[in-house]
């Protein structure tokens, strides 16, 4: 498609963010969706997030929540708003990315969690399988 | 740092030339082991002289139907290149520079993934 | 035995959810006014919905991803929420416009106003939502809508002139007093009417509700590619009825009353109770299916948890924006708002928003990763290409058409 | 994503396109604008006449009867309004703007006393179908007369 030199083949998979991995739905470990990936954060291996070949960056954390509206309207929101799945959980990366923990126990899905506790389940027959 | 501030950004050369925009950021799963998976390493940035729109994919896999649009979208992004991590000189707000004697690789996805 | 059991209901249930407010009145206002002029709208409609449904079904099934989360996947946050957006907004018109049609039929049937029974109504969608399994849903729904097989037989029992409807059907004219810009914006109007995105929603992601795999995609092929088309040819017999009774007339269709009208003519009360029985049950159906439609939009998008297979409490923030939307549906409708008039601005606007979900999908269809070796084949991209050509033009001639004439006025 | 900016302004604009009835120049288009509530009315007046018919011949139950010629009325309050906003060029339209709404008034009478009748309180189907006819046959001739005029 084009004449430039190819890539080295690199050893492992390759992910291309905005193809593979952003607006992806996540998964938890009983298929559950817990949340989209709304953002990446990546960060250097030594902690310092700067270019230039000394070190590697990888990718720490699946971010979720307010990061969204900022993609769609634009700026940044403050760190304290991230929501983060550390990369620590995922356990496989396809059309959907699995994690290897329950959505209960995730920060992100705060939001389900309260209109669970304080809407859904205090009407009557929320608790229940459809009949 | 997170990914939407290298999205997207103005990417110039070394001399300060505009080459266009990230339009994606490539990663390997060759970095260290983290819990079950090995972590993603930064590989290198996608850049096309053009902005916006998405890729649906067309420009790097093996997708070719339907041509039609096949051919559109490759054709949008005609010009599109890799550059490697290493060849990135800094990262600032909205600003993505290069070092001198960066290169240019396609930015073709390979085989089935 | 079973399964030709399993596969006549399917198809059954197809061709009554086939058929919804929308399909009720842009049929009899168009029957009234063009005759069986606009049938061939309703041919390259029914066409469309099944190629479309049939993708995104096949999509749901292999990939096991609903509509929206590729919307979502392959245009990214901006494209996909104003996506997004525009397609919630007419789906809540559409909700809106059903819960009305429930209303109004059943104000047919028992003389009190529709006032008093839009709250009702509301509240008997949500309670099936909130208890009913999803397949006994789709299959009551379905079959009780079905007796709206009652218009095909009206027209016969009506005993019209056939050259006359065939003439009109195959030699399609414009009447001066109508016009070239009412002709079309009708003819969009309809095309909406059979192809409204809702439809797509509910179906790919009933597919995951019911847990589709590979071996369910034949039955699923046989259920649009039968079911869709005798709806089709349902929309033409409403068609059928306004066009003998009232076009001669000079009526034009404006209330469900008079959609009903031409099937007591042929029958009496009986075929009438039928018809009745038959709106109430293709509106409640919509209702559903649009309240759904609402509901797996905006979780597919976000990343909720979703799904009527789940408990209310597993999939909280799902059945919250299902209650909003409802509320809300309720709550213009008791502004005395008219809701066949809504009914005709939502089967446009469905129209204007149609490439907005038919592209993605078109384009994961055609994806491995997703689909494996299940990709689209020649003859269906084929076939994709020239709808997406038809797709968009008239989803960019609708608003200019609609301006033009007025609404259709 | 245009859709999502530019639809509601366009629903504005379209609903503002659809009331612009009210103003014109030319005894002409007087004659046309008066024409299309005319027709609205000469509509709702066979619906009518369709639903007392159904119910003398027992065809249909007396509520859809009676939601028909509701739905009538509301029809005919269209063609009302339509018809009084209208702001007449010259005398010989304004006289047509007089025509046309005693004529719409006459239909809205013969409707709602036909609904009367269909709730089992007005007088016999006869009468209420040569109401009916009376005024369906006004509105026809008057709308004739001015499909000449323009």
């Amino acid at each position: 498609m084009s004449d430039l030199p190819e890539d080295r083949r690199p050893a492992g998979r390759v992910l291309d963010a905005r193809l593979h991995l952003l607006d992806r739905q996540i998964l938890d470990v009983d298929g559950t969706p817990v949340c989209t990936v709304d953002d990446l954060e990546v960060h250097g291996l030594d902690g310092s997030d700067l270019p230039g070949g000394t070190q590697q960056a990888v990718i720490t954390s699946l971010l979720s929540g307010a990061v969204l509206a900022t993609r769609i309207f634009g700026g940044r929101p403050p760190a304290s708003r991230w929501h983060r799945i550390r990369w620590t959980h995922v356990s496989d990366v396809g059309t959907t990315l699995r994690l290897g923990v329950r959505s209960e126990e995730l920060d992100v899905t705060w939001q389900e969690r309260w209109v669970r506790d304080h809407v859904i389940r205090r009407i009557p027959g929320g608790s229940h399988d459809p009949g | 740092m997170i990914l939407g501030d290298l999205l997207d950004a103005p990417v110039s050369g070394p001399s300060g030339d505009r080459l266009g925009y990230v339009v994606d950021v490539r990663f390997v799963l060759d970095g260290p082991l983290d819990g079950l998976l090995a972590s993603p390493r930064l590989h290198g940035l996608l850049v096309s002289p053009r902005t916006g729109t998405s890729f649906l994919g067309y420009e790097r896999t093996g997708v070719r139907s339907p041509a039609l649009l096949a051919r559109y979208y490759a054709w949008r992004h005609r010009g599109t290149f890799l550059v490697r991590w290493e060849d990135v000189d800094s990262v600032a707000p909205g600003a993505v520079r290069l070092v001198d004697g960066y290169r240019r690789f396609s930015p073709a996805l390979h085989g089935p993934v | 035995m079973k399964k030709v059991l399993g596969l006549a209901l399917g198809i059954l249930t197809a061709i009554g959810g086939f058929l919804d407010i929308g399909d009720l009145v842009t049929n009899a206002v168009v029957g009234s006014r063009f005759g069986l002029s606009l049938a061939w709208v309703v041919l390259v409609g029914v066409v469309g919905i099944c190629l479309f449904a049939q993708m995104s079904g096949k999509v749901a099934a292999i990939s096991g991803r609903a509509t929206f989360e590729i919307i979502r996947e392959r245009l990214g946050p901006r494209a996909g929420g104003a996506n997004l957006a525009a397609s919630f907004l007419i789906n809540l018109l559409t909700l809106t416009a059903e819960v009305g049609g429930i209303a109004l039929a059943l104000q047919l049937a028992s003389s009190v106003e529709p006032r008093l029974w839009i709250p009702v109504a509301g509240l008997a969608v949500w309670l099936v939502i909130w208890r009913t399994r999803f397949s006994i849903m789709e299959n009551v729904t379905g079959l009780v809508g079905l007796t709206l097989i009652v218009f095909a037989v009206a027209v016969f029992l009506l005993g019209p002139d056939w050259s006359t409807l065939a003439d009109q059907a195959f030699h399609p004219k414009v009447s001066a007093q109508e016009g070239q810009a009412s002709y079309w914006y009708y003819a969009i109007a309809l095309f909406g009417a059979a192809m409204t995105p809702y439809e797509v929603f509910f179906f790919s992601s009933g597919a995951v509700e019911e847990k589709w795999t590979v071996k369910d995609l034949s039955q699923s092929r046989m259920n649009v590619l039968v079911g869709f088309p005798l709806g089709g040819v349902l929309s033409v017999a409403i068609a059928a009825c306004a066009a003998i009774v009232f076009l001669p007339k000079g009526i034009e269709v404006s209330s469900l009353s008079q959609i009903v009208l031409p099937v007591a003519l042929a029958g009496g009360k009986l075929a009438l109770a039928v018809v009745i029985v038959g709106i109430v049950a293709a509106t409640f159906g919509a209702a559903l299916e649009t309240s759904l439609s609402s509901g797996y939009t905006l979780a597919q998008f976000m990343g909720w948890s979703w799904g009527k297979f789940r408990r209310p409490a597993h999939a909280a923030r799902f059945h919250l924006s299902m209650i909003i939307c409802l509320v809300i549906a309720v709550g213009v409708l008791m502004t005395s708002v008219n809701p066949v008039a809504v009914t005709e601005f939502s089967v446009v606007f469905s129209a204007v928003a149609l490439p907005l979900t038919y592209l993605p999908i078109l384009v994961v269809a055609n994806d491995p990763e997703y689909m494996g070796e299940r990709v689209n084949g020649r003859l269906t991209n084929g076939f994709a290409l020239v709808y997406l050509v038809i797709i968009v033009v008239a989803s960019v001639a609708a608003i200019p058409l609609m301006i033009v004439t007025g609404a259709g006025s | 994503m245009l859709a999502s900016r530019v639809i509601p302004a366009l629903v504005a604009l379209a609903t503002v396109a659809g009331c612009a009835v009210g103003s014109s120049s030319t005894q002409a288009d007087d004659a046309r604008a008066l024409t299309d509530p005319l027709q609205q009315a000469s509509s709702a007046v066979a619906t009518a006449t369709i639903a007392v018919d159904l119910l003398g011949d027992d065809r249909v139950t007396p509520p859809v009867a009676d939601t028909a010629l509701v739905d009538q009325v509301a029809v005919l309050d269209e063609a009302a309004f339509a018809v009084t906003t209208l702001v007449p060029t010259d005398a010989t339209t304004a006289g047509w703007q007089q025509d046309a709404l005693a004529a719409v008034r006459d239909a809205q009478g013969s409707v709602v006393a036909a609904r009367s009748w269909a709730n089992d309180a007005g007088h016999g189907q006869q009468a209420v179908d040569d109401a009916l006819d009376a005024s369906a046959h006004r509105l026809d001739q008057l709308t004739t007369q001015l499909q000449d005029a323009s």
